[in-house]
């Protein structure tokens, strides 16, 4: 019963109320979504701030005189300093708007790494990176003859500290690592990382894909160089992103994308000078809708707040992680002491994919496949793994028809 | 569900036909899904008259994938290549709804039972690999890679 | 009388009721939009598409099993099939989804530009570029020691044909216009362009920013080699575009973000291989929902039709150029042949800031500036001008309002 | 409209005071905003006490901009470098919004009628250019560049 009271102080049915996707049927039954890793549902304040916005005051960006383009531009703006604070940062020039956390490390590596790496230089990437945390290094690497070095994980899923402290070297320039793992939930010890990086003068590349939406984060606590994020996994739209960069990196940083926005003149005769951060790195036309409703999809979150969040979510995970091990053959891929609510598993003698099928058959909805993280199946020796992740607007009692589905599972397949 | 998973499918997942590795083969062919990690590798063996004498698997994969490959196996042995083909065709095209089976004649037996798929997009490559496998196998490609 | 008659075979009210924004009130007048050159506004059906998706079956796209991802993962790829038609391509492999046309001409410069051209290539730009047709190519330029030549403009703003001729050689490698000037109103022959262009093994790298959503277009006739558009720009959401290109070419590219989804596996052992295109040039969370609304924008302007759409527009083009050089003292910049319905303009001794202002103070929402093609200003010898841009939702009485509120800056400033 | 277009901005800008370019200046500074393609110079002549003996400017700008500059010249004369630096800092906050001149105590005099670029941000660049100008001039920059 001590579960059931401390889920009772989170207000979770008010909550659901303001997701109009929640109530959909899947197959005549009520739909369980538990597939948040891969991207959140969206609260009906964002999805309003959308259809406002394109009735009330759209406009392109940015040097418009008129009202409109005014009006576009402040909120636009604005939303820069709601994402400083979220993300503790100390100063809105150092908030760039990407297309998403992949567009942001693309962004790093192309500009940073291809601008201040040199050959023989290394990239120093944790077994446990989403493919967006490795492929853009690969290519740099590739390009210019870099090193990739992994930094193993251990069989519980937690980055192997002692190997990274002898893996880096004077040679290593980046360092390339989560915040939390997609795939096994592990939450790094950012800080430290940092810290010994730091030591070493390479520079921290922080993918928070999975991090933001579920637990406090203060980039300038964490002391890390680079944090790169998605809107689609807090709230907010698919298609829009954010790169936080030290200021005085950003600076020295040549631009990433050419075009309108981030220059101050073009010339065919004197050339071309580029305009100050951030804009220097956000040619063309943004998303703004889609801006405006990370700034709301922020203070949602707010309103909630992400201590309560977090909480309630670990309450979650422990009740979910508990139900499951009661299950036949079922093995957690991912066991880290620090966990976000995301529960891999593999389970004897049916394949996640089947798994996938039978669940959504019951309205479930989670992921099945290697959550684009190919090393982290590689190194547990495994094709893929079923994955639950949990929001705080999913309750106790999804968890039991998630659980109950699992069990239907094992009937079917044994 | 049951659609899908029928008794059929599941038998042939739990003890799938003709699973094994076959030594004196004519063609042979792995098959990879690597957005699921499945893996197959199909043996044929040709016989008099082109016709397929002996046809065995081997891999790791979703029940789907299993079933799909071991009934394809109970059905192509002593079948022409030319039979072969036109099976195969019929059974791609019904995974991916462009044969209505229930409409038109077909030739796949047993193997409509794989119908279902259709209305389920993200597992027709599971239902299909090995028959992507075997005719890569008799076109003499020695492996192939579905997305 | 004749133009009246012309107009009322095209039910402009009806049209207008779908578009929510142009009931909005300026400063105490009624909304008169003529900045569409900037961004268009959004129908109805597309502004609910947004909900509708979010609402309904969002969910990440491929390879998930659950059908929120099937449903979001069919209705993303659909419109594929839409834009492929939209622009006359043959092949939907031949559309990748981007986050503008910046991104999308910046992809080819990284990507192409990048693989096959080495130094001492040219590249064609022409002086009537969009900053985003022109910032690219001088940073690749700069990069791997290539060379900007300019085709000019004549003093009509047309391009200068007999000296694209001449410019033209061996040595160029690639060649960049856009379809239609949004500064100029411009149409390019982009068909004798291209022929030419290939006559010489040169690529042809069309903007067609301004163009889609204002005349038919057939890529395949026009036989171009890469063709880029925006959504905002056709009634579409911001921070979505199109990148067309030949799949031949596309084939053999190299990627260039990186990330998931674009690769078919990766192993820290045995290396990354990318995915067939268009999913090589695709990495991480696309727009999903942007690029439904885009399909409902399609649909949207494939029902009223584009000839329709060209013959209303260039009737208000006429007729706004028409009272516009009634104004003493106005001069039209850019009076090419053939003309989209861009009305380019300054007026003598009146700043056009200061005619942006209080137009605006009319509630008429003009753009003034450089409109991001600063060479074109450099080319008339003048900072900037003032830009009045019509879409097919506008009126005639709008183009009267936008007259006469013209005519009051000059009692302001004269 | 009429807030902003008065008639002593709409005089200043026809009729610019102090506009020309000075022979023998102990300052001065190129202003350029890129966006607007707005260019003007700002000359500077120090007399005793380090008062300003004489200021003056040339360009081209919009209206605002051109009076502003007009404006800022014939109020700076005879002030001390620490007065204009004084009124510099005033004149920027007003324009931005930081300054409320309705509630606070200021020494801008006239040229408390640019209190309405605070409404029109893509404006208040315009207002600002001279006297940005004409602080990189009192500090040795040669030319500023403003967004
Ligand atoms: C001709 C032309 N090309 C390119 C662009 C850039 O489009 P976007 O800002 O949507 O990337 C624009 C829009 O401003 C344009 O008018
Ligand atoms: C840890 C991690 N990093 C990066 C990404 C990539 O994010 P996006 O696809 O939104 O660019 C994801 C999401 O799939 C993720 O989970």
């Amino acid at each position: 019963m001590l579960i059931k009271e401390q889920f009772s102080t989170f207000d979770v049915d008010k909550i659901r109320d303001d997701f109009p996707i929640l109530s959909r049927r899947i197959n005549d039954k009520p739909l369980v979504y538990v597939d948040n890793a891969a991207s959140t549902q969206m609260p009906k304040p964002v999805i309003d701030a959308f259809s406002d916005y394109h009735s009330r005051y759209h406009a392109n960006v940015h040097r418009g005189v008129h009202t409109l383009s005014q009006e576009a531009t402040d909120a636009f703006e604005k939303v820069r300093t709601l994402v400083k604070s979220f993300i503790g940062a100390g100063d809105e020039n150092e908030i760039i708007y990407t297309s998403g956390a992949t567009d942001s490390i693309n962004l790093v590596a192309q500009s940073y790494g291809r601008a201040f790496l040199n050959e023989g230089d290394e990239i120093l990437v944790s077994n446990m990176e989403h493919h967006a945390n490795i492929v853009p290094w690969d290519m740099l690497a590739k390009e210019k003859g870099l090193k990739i070095v992994v930094i193993p994980i251990t069989d519980e899923g937690e980055l192997d500290m002692n190997a990274y402290e002898s893996l880096i070297s004077e040679k290593t320039r980046i360092v390339a690592i989560n915040h939390v793992s997609n795939a096994l939930g592990t939450i790094n010890p950012i800080k430290e990382i940092t810290r010994i990086a730091h030591q070493h003068n390479a520079v921290v590349m922080v993918d928070g894909a999975q991090a933001v939406s579920h637990m406090e984060v203060n980039v300038v606590d964490l002391d890390c160089d680079f944090y790169a994020f998605s809107a689609h996994k807090m709230l907010g739209p698919t298609g829009v992103g954010v790169l936080y960069g030290k200021r005085e990196l950003l600076d020295k940083m040549p631009p990433y994308r050419g075009g309108g926005d981030m220059i101050l003149s073009v010339s065919f005769n004197t050339g071309v000078t580029f305009n100050q951060v951030p804009h220097k790195f956000e040619a063309g036309t943004p998303g703004i809708a889609g801006v405006i409703m990370l700034g709301e999809a922020i203070k949602y979150i707010n309103t909630i707040g992400r201590d309560s969040i977090a909480a309630y979510e670990n309450e979650l995970l422990e009740y979910a992680t508990l139900q499951a091990l009661k299950i036949d053959g079922l093995r957690v891929i991912g066991t880290a002491k620090k966990k976000a609510s995301v529960l891999s598993f593999v389970l004897d003698g049916v394949h996640p994919h089947d798994i996938g099928t039978v669940l959504d058959f019951h309205g479930v909805a989670i992921r099945s496949g290697h959550h684009c993280a190919q090393p982290v199946m590689e190194r547990f020796q495994i094709p893929a793994t079923s994955r639950a992740s949990f929001a705080f607007y999913n309750t106790k009692e999804e968890v039991d028809i998630f659980i109950n589905a699992l069990k239907e599972v094992l009937e079917v397949f044994r | 569900m049951k659609q899908l998973y029928q008794e059929l499918i599941l038998d042939h997942n739990k003890k799938p036909r003709n699973f094994h590795v076959m030594e004196d083969f004519d063609h042979e062919s792995l098959g990879h899904n690597p957005l699921c990690g499945d893996k197959l590798v199909v043996y044929i063996k040709i016989g008099e008259g082109d016709t397929i004498e002996d046809v065995s698997f081997v891999g790791e994969g979703c029940a789907i994938s299993k079933a799909s490959a071991s009934m394809m196996t109970t059905a192509l042995k002593g079948k022409t290549i030319q039979e072969a083909k036109v099976i195969y065709t019929q059974f791609h095209e019904m995974s991916t709804g462009k044969l209505d089976i229930a409409e038109h004649p077909h030739q796949l037996g047993k193997l409509a039972i794989f119908a279902g798929v259709r209305d389920l997009p993200a597992r027709v490559k599971c239902a299909t690999l090995a028959w992507h496998t075997l005719d890569a196998a008799l076109e003499g490609r020695k492996s192939i890679t579905t997305e």
